[in-house]
């Protein structure tokens, strides 16, 4: 097991190597297949330590000591078990794809360039691998950190592009502010518990070690870490701007796998969270806020990459929703449904893009139907699965949430499924701008406009199958299923909690958001198929069309007053207060350099005189001034 | 008032008011002069303490011998009477002020020291202020400054010659 | 004795040279083979063999200390001489006579390094002085020294005028010249025995340049010929310490807690004057005096407590002060003009010359690995062992971190200043024997001990 | 006689003295002035001298107690003329080139 | 065997200074500071009997050099640091360049006996030693304002070590066997009082060496106008002599006054390290933005050392080795950049990634380093100490751990202006930096990233000495 695990976590690393170093030697076609072949290769370890958890259930095995000290010590374990396997089937599964489909994606790029893509897409797979192996929090906060960096990378990873350098900038800042809350739970829990591994955190002996209000912070802090990496409000922004990046980026990264590392997180330390009821709710609270927020948002833009983004951002939330209501497992089936539909997605995306010739505007496409046959279809059926339609996976995920939600507070599932309608309407209006209607494109644009190689087709195809079908692994058991997902998960949350809810009330529920979900789809393509949107001229449209003017308010509020701030320091206090004090200092000197010397002025009897009264003084000094009032005083007598 | 006394305060008197015209004296000459007074005033001092050894030596030295070197320096050089320029009004106020305050606070220490308190001199009598006993001292216990201090002779001989030499 | 003997018939013989001899050359070597017969008499004495075994009536105490003193003294005009003889050739036509009078104030220097009675302080301080006057003044065309001269003779004997009132007045108190260790717990009021160690302390801050009684230093050093300013910096004042030394040691107890309070306030009051006013100096040479000055204020404070420690601090401080005093005013003499501006450029044009300066002035600022490290350490420690106050030390190191202000302009000037500097045509030798005192700075910044372990066997 | 008489006396006349070289601006009357000071400490040892003798003769008809008082004016008297001598030389070296013996006349040594 | 540490490079040092070929002269050097470094490396995992010898008999003070954890760490720092700079610099010429070069290593011989004297006169001395050379260095081969900058760094750092010199006199006088050993000055019997002024006076000193915010002015100025070289040195290693000062002599010998001033101390260096932070993102100077950003990591690691907390004791031992490594990376490449171009405003910069792609990856590996991020050097330590602050108090964690983000928008800023967007102007001028230089940049990535994943080695190599300052 330890060769198998340390298989998946090293060939990405050796890819990363082997492209990054070798960036200038390889041809692309070699760099493709190395970088691919060891993804692949990781997958396929991944299937057998997927197989051997199901034979043997979780396996830690441990490589060396990170950190060992005499009070202190943090071994470098890896761990595998139902939640982490699962996750590694699909960042290899998916990344695997992801890879192949770059390999046409980015071909026009240099050799070096291409080289470089491929060696950072294998490091994010690597820290991916890490943040979801570690066998404790260390362990994750190395492959957390890892992935924030490779973001970084990627998303600037055409760095002669300012703009695509802030958004990378943006991107790792805002993920280092969730990442100083998740160092602070780290150091609470060595402060309290004096370790960081699951196994000896995850105990009821550790948790009965820790006040209500340690377990508050705790969570608190790792929801903050979660916020930044899972791009939650008010932690959400860098997430839409990181679509700088290459699409297959966006796919893997910011849709499939990076993103879904604060679910993961939160559901490996379920346990904390299920004792904080406060931070539960904030959690649900945050989740169903972020959902409605992404998913307004993403009504009115008009970048076919903003859309998807915001729609992550919106997904996101209600995973959280599901997370802060309790269903882990709906959770953890929602990111793996999504992973499939929204990587699919993003790459139909890509490949629209590829054929626009690096257009996004989708006011400028339309009709792409005919044009690009596999794509459209592929993408409808990512459509309808994000959109909840049942059979497919979508649906299921979702549900599962949504009914939890609504076992938790209605309230959360009236919001939840308002958003949901939404999601439909935003998805459709994307999809029927884009391939119905006609082309409003320019002709040369036209002219070119060609279906996307194999290469980006197979993995657009079996994402399609998969989003499809995944639906399957979780198939609640009124339609008759085992819950396939649940009952995996049970070893690391517990069992489903047994729903206090009817089966008549399920039902409904699925209906609702079924028929509200369908309805929003006919609306949009019914809007949206002849015309695109335009410019937005309603007070709201303008408002969500500029994503409710959040990054002004952030720029107003705090980068520009901190900026001031730092400018102040820089030029007031340090030259002014600091520096001018100790220069002070070395000017009075001076000053009473000048002064001093006059007292030399020259004169053999100013010198005499100043002899004298020194004497004077001396005596004055020794004697002290009562032996001379004394005698005054007898003069007197 | 015994006679001693009466010598005392008369020499003592005549001592000081002789100090004071060196001081106020504009013609160096004058001062020279009056400094001779103040010489033998002290000569009489030394006499009355019958030191009579110094008595003589003082006449000879300084009042025959250094104070005739300054008068026939003075001479040398020829200073016209009212030539020497006068320090400003408040610096010699200062000056003043500087040795009033030197006298205050010195005779202010002495008159509290116990030390000295009730202490008599001998006038007149004692024999150490011989020449006999003098001579005896300062060629047997003292003879080592005796010597040391011809080598300060020595010196100032070489200075002399080196300053002097044109 | 040996010492005071040897030294005043050499002064004898060098005055006779002047006329028997001719060429300056000989009359230095003269003075050195001169000055080596010196050491040699004294550390005669201090292995037990005397030239004349006399009794001294107590006027005298040969102490190993005084004597190794007296050694060190030597051992420093030799260098002095060795290095400087051609300068002081050029001044005037006296050099034998020069020469004569170095002997003398060696005669006067082995006095007040032994000295046991107020009367042998009083002459040996004179025979210091006389000759200094006279070295002042000795060029005589120039006016600077004149005027050095004149303001030096007319303070000098104003302070002698003062010292003699002080031992007047102790001596009124109790009936003895000699330096009795004053009794602890004396009922009356000794004010009389204090105030005339009072004159007697302004006298010797006097000798020693300490302030407020430091009014002469600046402008005599600065007026005199710099080859004497040399001297007159380093082992006159040296000497003075020891008598300052020999004195108070012991008297200061006299003093009563006064004395805490007294002497800090000269010491403040030099380091201040000295160092604060020589950050304004232009001229080097007047530079060097004010931090002369201040150094005098490190030496005050060896007289804080008596201690094995403060008397070994006291030797290192003179031998090391002296040493690079001599080797800065030795560089000094070899320039044109005494500003600043003429080190400009110094560095590239004489590499070695300038690594010589920087050697002695980082001495003089105390800096590690030279001697003036130690030597500065050995104060501060004996005035902390002392008891004094911690404030005491602290302003001193503030004063100390000023003095590397000004020490080290000189030392920009030479290197990172271009320039062409005004010095005169140098003979490689006279480079030699200035790096002779630096690796000797340099030694005894490592092991300062090398010069004690003379001092007990 | 009580001997803080001649200590008063020998006090005035060196603060005299002192005045003296702090009013005065010719050299050699300042020089003269340093003089007087040395003759006032020269009576007053004289003056200390006689007290010891007095007090040890009280007990001891032969000593010679306090001599060294007289020996040390001795000394004085020939330190101050070789000062005077060197004192005289500098004095007239200085007119010789300035043609003034006024000290403040020569003050370029300054700041 | 230790006395080699100090004699190697002296004496080196002195015959450079009669190596007129400059080719020559860079070659012994390289050789004489790789032969030290192969001792420091055998030192460290061998161990080496302290040398002993009585110095100045009157003061008892002994010419004592011991290596424990502590010094190894330090020594094996200096080791590699000195070959680094000299090969990285190799093409820099400076006039007189053997005269640079023996003055270097002057200071490899003062910083070595820094971390080696076990006797607090010695290491005074050492600590001086050290000094002199710089000054020199940076005065003749600095910048246009070299000589009144470094005057004020040489007269402030002079300031404060003659006021420690006091301390340890006061200790001295006040010990019972009168010996400068720390063993015998821990036993010092002072009044509460003076032992507070003697902490004070140890402070001031390592502060300033530190330097400290607000202490810390000289610092920018000194390595602005230093030649790179030097900067590297006062950067990597020299202001470590302040944190060493503290771990060896101002913890163990004050525990108390350490105690008491803890939160004052912990607090102050928690403000500067926010203060620093915030000025760098300010900075456009890329040499200004490294210095304070290095202000920013030693007040951090002053913090988590007066937590007196064995973690964050832990975590500066190892962050001192590390900082040091990743702030020389940063300084060769600002120096390779500043050479060939000429400037340093980051302004005019951008597009190094694409004249100089190599150049650039080294630099993004370098300022990653910087930020902490794991699985490099940095985060090992800043996680010990982070952790430390956090056991002292939560606060003073959370402020710090500000820090955490400030450090990633400079030097993401940093990256941005340099590395990234168009090429401009200046840096078209941009060749392949020489060979030496690149090959020491790898080296120390290599470093960086290896310490990263496996710093056991270093904790090990620290172990026995964080034994010792404890049980104080």
């Amino acid at each position: 097991m330890k060769v198998i695990i340390g298989f998946i976590v090293l060939w990405p690393l050796v890819g990363f190597l082997f492209n990054g170093l070798g960036r200038h030697f390889w041809s692309k076609k070699v760099v493709a297949y190395k970088a691919t072949g060891y993804v692949v290769a990781s997958f396929i370890a991944s299937i057998f330590a997927f197989v051997q958890v199901q034979n043997q259930g979780a396996v830690s095995v441990h490589y060396f000591d990170f950190i060992n000290t005499a009070h202190f010590k943090i071994p470098f374990d890896l761990k595998v078990d139902a939640l982490s396997s699962l996750f590694l089937l699909v960042i290899t599964g998916v990344g695997s794809l992801i890879h192949l489909y770059s390999t046409a994606y980015m071909k026009q790029e240099s050799s070096s360039d291409y080289a470089r893509y491929f060696s950072y897409l294998n490091l994010f797979i690597f820290s991916m691998l890490i943040l979801v192996l570690g066998d404790n929090f260390v362990i994750m906060f190395i492959g957390w950190e890892g992935v924030g960096l490779c973001s970084y990378l990627l998303i600037g990873y055409w760095f002669t592009n300012t703009h695509f350098n802030y958004a990378a900038k943006k991107a790792f800042i805002m993920n280092r502010i969730g990442d100083l809350g998740f160092l602070l739970a780290i150091f609470w829990l060595i402060a309290k518990l004096g370790t960081v591994s699951y196994s000896e955190v995850f105990t009821a002996e550790s948790i009965a070690k820790l006040s209500t209000t340690d377990i508050t912070a705790i969570t608190l802090l790792l929801f903050v870490g979660a916020m930044g990496k899972s791009a939650q409000i008010p932690l959400y922004t860098w997430l839409p701007d990181a679509m700088a990046g290459p699409t297959p980026v966006s796919a893997l990264i910011h849709a499939a796998t990076m993103v879904t590392a604060g679910i993961y997180m939160i559901t490996r330390s379920h346990l904390l969270f299920s004792h904080s009821e406060m931070t539960q709710n904030l959690v649900a609270v945050i989740g169903i806020s972020t959902a409605l927020l992404g998913a307004t948002i993403a009504l009115k833009q008009n970048d076919i990459k903003k859309v998807l983004a915001y729609s992550t951002v919106s997904q996101l939330g209600y995973m959280f929703l599901g997370l802060g209501v309790g269903a882990y497992s709906g959770a953890v089936f929602h990111v793996i449904t999504h992973a499939f539909f929204k990587a699919l997605l993003f790459l139909g995306a890509g490949s629209v893009i590829h054929a626009m010739h690096h257009e996004q505007d989708i006011q400028k496409m339309g009709g792409l139907k005919s044009k690009l046959p596999i794509t459209h279809l592929t993408f409808l059926i990512g459509c309808i699965a994000i959109a909840g339609i049942p059979p497919f996976s979508g649906f299921f995920s979702k549900d599962e949430i949504l009914a939890a939600a609504y076992a938790k507070n209605p309230v959360y599932w009236f919001l939840a499924i308002l958003g949901s309608a939404m999601t439909a309407f935003y998805m459709f209006r994307l999809y029927a701008t884009t391939f119905l209607g006609k082309f409003r494109g320019t002709t040369e644009q036209d002219h070119h406009l060609h279906e996307s190689p194999l290469a980006m087709t197979l993995p657009l195809i079996v994402l399609a199958v998969l989003s499809a079908i995944a639906g399957a692994i979780g198939i609640p058991e009124i339609m008759g299923g085992h819950h396939w997902i649940g009952q995996q998960l049970s070893s690391i949350v517990g069992a489903a909690k047994e729903t206090t809810l009817t089966h008549t009330i399920e039902w409904a529920l699925m209906g609702t958001s079924t028929m509200l979900a369908l309805l929003a789809c006919l609306f949009a393509i019914n809007k949206y198929r002849q015309k695109a949107d335009g410019e937005p001229t309603t007070p709201l449209g303008k408002l969500l069309f500029h994503k409710w003017y959040v990054d002004e308010f952030y720029d107003t509020l705090i980068v520009k007053p901190l900026n001031n701030f730092a400018g102040f320091l820089k030029n007031s206090i340090e030259k002014k207060v600091i520096d001018g004090a100790v220069n002070g200092t070395g000017k009075i000197v001076q000053y009473s350099a000048r002064q001093l010397r006059l007292i030399q002025n020259g004169q053999v009897g100013y010198y005499i005189l100043f002899m004298v009264f020194s004497i004077v003084l001396l005596l004055i000094l020794w004697f002290n001034d009562t032996i001379i009032l004394r005698f005054y005083y007898s003069l007197i007598k | 008032m015994s006679i001693l006394q009466i010598l005392f305060f008369a020499l003592s008197a005549f001592a000081i008011v002789s100090a004071i015209m060196v001081l106020i004296s504009k013609n160096p000459i004058h001062s020279v002069l009056w400094l001779i007074l103040v010489f033998f005033a002290i000569s009489g001092h030394y006499i009355l303490l019958n030191a009579q050894f110094l008595a003589i030596v003082n006449i000879i030295v300084y009042a025959g011998a250094i104070m005739v070197l300054f008068l026939f320096v003075i001479m040398l050089i020829n200073i016209k009477k009212d030539s020497e320029p006068q320090k400003q009004f408040l610096v010699k106020l200062l000056g003043v002020l500087a040795g009033g305050s030197f006298l205050t606070l010195l005779v202010a220490l002495i008159k509290q020291t116990a030390q000295i308190e009730g202490r008599q001199l001998l006038m007149k009598d004692g024999v150490i202020g011989l020449i006999h006993p003098l001579g005896k001292v300062l060629f047997t216990d003292y003879v080592i400054p005796f010597e040391i201090s011809s080598v300060l002779f020595l010196s100032a001989m070489v200075g002399a010659v080196i300053i002097g030499k044109k | 004795m040996n010492a005071i003997i040897v030294s005043a018939l050499l002064g004898v013989i060098m005055m006779f040279s002047s006329w028997c001899v001719k060429g300056e050359r000989t009359q230095k070597t003269i003075a050195l083979i001169g000055l080596f017969v010196l050491i040699v008499a004294n550390l005669a004495q201090m292995n037990g063999w005397y030239v004349v075994n006399y009794d001294t009536k107590s006027m005298l105490t040969f102490s190993r200390f005084g004597l190794y003193a007296n050694t060190l003294f030597f051992g420093l005009t030799f260098i002095y001489i060795w290095i400087n003889g051609e300068e002081i050739s050029k001044i005037g036509n006296h050099a034998a006579d020069f020469y004569a009078l170095f002997f003398f104030m060696l005669c006067g220097v082995s006095v007040l390094t032994s000295f046991d009675n107020l009367l042998m302080l009083f002459i040996g301080i004179e025979i210091l002085s006389i000759p200094l006057y006279i070295l002042t003044g000795s060029d005589k065309k120039s006016l600077f020294s004149n005027e050095a001269a004149i303001k030096y003779f007319l303070m000098g004997s104003f302070s002698t005028g003062i010292l003699l009132l002080g031992i007047t007045l102790i001596y009124g108190a109790t009936g003895s010249f000699h330096l009795t260790i004053p009794q602890a717990g004396v009922k009356y009021e000794q004010f009389m025995t204090s105030a005339g160690l009072i004159l007697i302390f302004a006298a010797m801050n006097f000798k020693v340049s300490a302030a407020p009684f430091h009014f002469w230093t600046p402008d005599v050093y600065d007026g005199a010929p710099t080859v004497f300013t040399s001297f007159m910096a380093t082992i006159a004042k040296a000497a003075g310490f020891i008598a300052f030394i020999t004195i108070f040691q012991t008297q200061y107890k006299a003093l009563g807690y006064s004395w805490g309070l007294i002497l800090p306030f000269v010491i403040i009051s030099t380091l201040l004057v000295g160092n604060v006013t020589a950050v304004f100096q232009r001229s080097v040479k007047r530079m060097l005096a004010y931090s002369s000055i201040a150094q005098a204020g490190f030496m005050l404070f060896a007289l804080y407590g008596t201690s094995t420690l403060a008397n070994e601090g006291i030797l290192l401080y003179m031998v090391v002060y002296s040493l690079a005093s001599i080797g800065v005013f030795a560089v000094l003499i070899k320039m044109k003009e005494n500003s600043i501006e003429a080190f400009h450029g110094l560095g590239k044009s004489h590499p070695l010359l300038a690594f010589l300066t920087t050697v002695f002035l980082c001495s003089l600022a105390g800096i590690p690995i030279t001697g003036g490290f130690f030597a500065k350490y050995y104060m501060i420690n004996s005035i902390l062992l002392a008891g004094a106050g911690l404030w005491l030390v602290i302003v001193a190191m503030v004063f100390a971190t000023i003095s590397v202000y000004y020490y080290f302009k000189v030392i920009q000037a030479m290197y990172f200043v271009e320039g062409h500097p005004a010095i005169m045509e140098l003979d490689k030798t006279y480079t030699y024997k200035l790096s002779v005192i630096a690796i000797l700075l340099l030694i005894l910044g490592v092991f300062p001990s090398l010069l004690f372990n003379y001092l007990y066997f | 006689m009580p001997i803080q008489y001649y200590i008063y006396l020998c006090l005035a006349l060196f603060s005299i003295g002192v005045t003296g070289v702090l009013t005065r601006r010719n050299a050699i009357v300042v020089f003269m002035c340093i003089e007087l000071m040395l003759n006032a400490v020269n009576l007053l040892l004289v003056a200390f001298s006689k007290m010891f003798h007095g007090l040890a003769l009280a007990s001891d008809a032969t000593t010679t107690v306090g001599i060294e008082g007289q020996v040390f004016v001795f000394f004085i008297m020939v330190v101050a003329a070789a000062e005077v001598s060197v004192g005289l030389a500098i004095i007239v070296m200085m007119y010789r080139n300035t043609h003034s013996v006024d000290i403040n006349f020569l003050n370029r040594l300054k700041n | 065997m230790l006395l080699l540490f100090i004699l190697i490079p002296l004496l080196t040092a002195m015959l450079l200074l009669f190596v007129k070929n400059n080719k020559m002269a860079n070659n012994i050097a390289v050789l004489t500071t790789i032969v030290t470094l192969g001792l420091a490396i055998f030192v460290a995992y061998k161990g080496a009997v302290d040398y002993n010898q009585p110095w100045i008999l009157i003061l008892n003070t002994r010419f004592l050099l011991h290596a424990d954890g502590l010094a190894k760490i330090l020594i094996l720092l200096t080791g590699i640091s000195f070959p680094a700079i000299i090969i990285a610099t190799t093409q820099n010429q400076p006039k007189q360049k053997n005269i640079f070069l023996s003055l270097l290593l002057f200071t490899q011989s003062g910083l070595m006996g820094v971390f080696l004297a076990g006797d607090a006169l010695l290491f005074y001395f050492f600590w001086e030693l050290a000094l002199i050379p710089v000054y020199f260095l940076s005065s003749i081969w600095g910048g246009e304002k070299r000589v009144a900058v470094t005057f004020k760094f040489f007269i402030y750092t002079f300031l404060g070590s003659l006021l420690m010199l006091v301390g340890i006199i006061l200790l001295y006088i006040h010990t019972s066997e009168q010996n400068f050993l720390i063993s015998t000055l821990m036993h010092a019997s002072l009044t509460p009082v003076q032992q507070a002024t003697a902490f004070v006076l140890f402070f001031l000193a390592f502060a300033i060496k530190m330097p400290l915010f607000p202490f810390h002015t000289w610092q920018p100025d000194a390595y602005e106008q230093s030649p790179t070289a030097v900067t590297m040195v006062l950067s990597a290693v020299m202001v470590k002599m302040g944190l060493y000062g503290v771990i060896r002599w101002l913890l163990p010998l004050f525990p108390l006054a350490a105690k008491t001033n803890a939160l004052f101390i912990v607090s102050l260096s928690i403000v500067g390290v926010l203060y620093a932070s915030f000025i760098a993102i300010r900075q456009d100077d890329i040499k200004r933005l490294i210095a304070y950003s290095s202000i920013a990591h030693i007040g951090l690691m002053n913090a988590a050392l007066f937590t007196q907390n064995q973690i964050g004791l832990q975590g500066v031992l190892i962050q001192l080795f590390s900082h040091g490594i990743n702030v020389l990376g940063l300084w060769i490449v600002a120096d390779i950049i500043e050479q060939q171009t000429g400037i340093r405003s980051m302004k005019q910069m951008g597009g190094l990634a694409k004249a100089q792609p190599t150049l650039a990856i080294l630099l993004v590996g370098f300022a990653l380093a910087n930020i902490a991020l794991p699985l490099t050097n940095a985060f090992v330590g800043e996680f010990l100490i982070f952790n430390s602050l956090f056991q002292f108090n939560i606060w003073a964690a959370a402020f710090a751990g500000v820090s955490v983000v400030l450090s990633a928008i400079y030097t993401l800023n940093m990256i941005q202006k340099v590395a990234y967007g168009e090429l401009s102007t200046p840096m078209q001028a941009m060749n392949t930096p020489n060979k030496n230089a690149q090959i020491v940049l790898i080296i120390l990535l290599v470093i960086v990233f290896v310490t990263g994943v496996f710093p056991q080695p270093l904790f090990n190599l620290t172990a026995d000495s964080l034994q010792q300052i404890i049980i104080k």
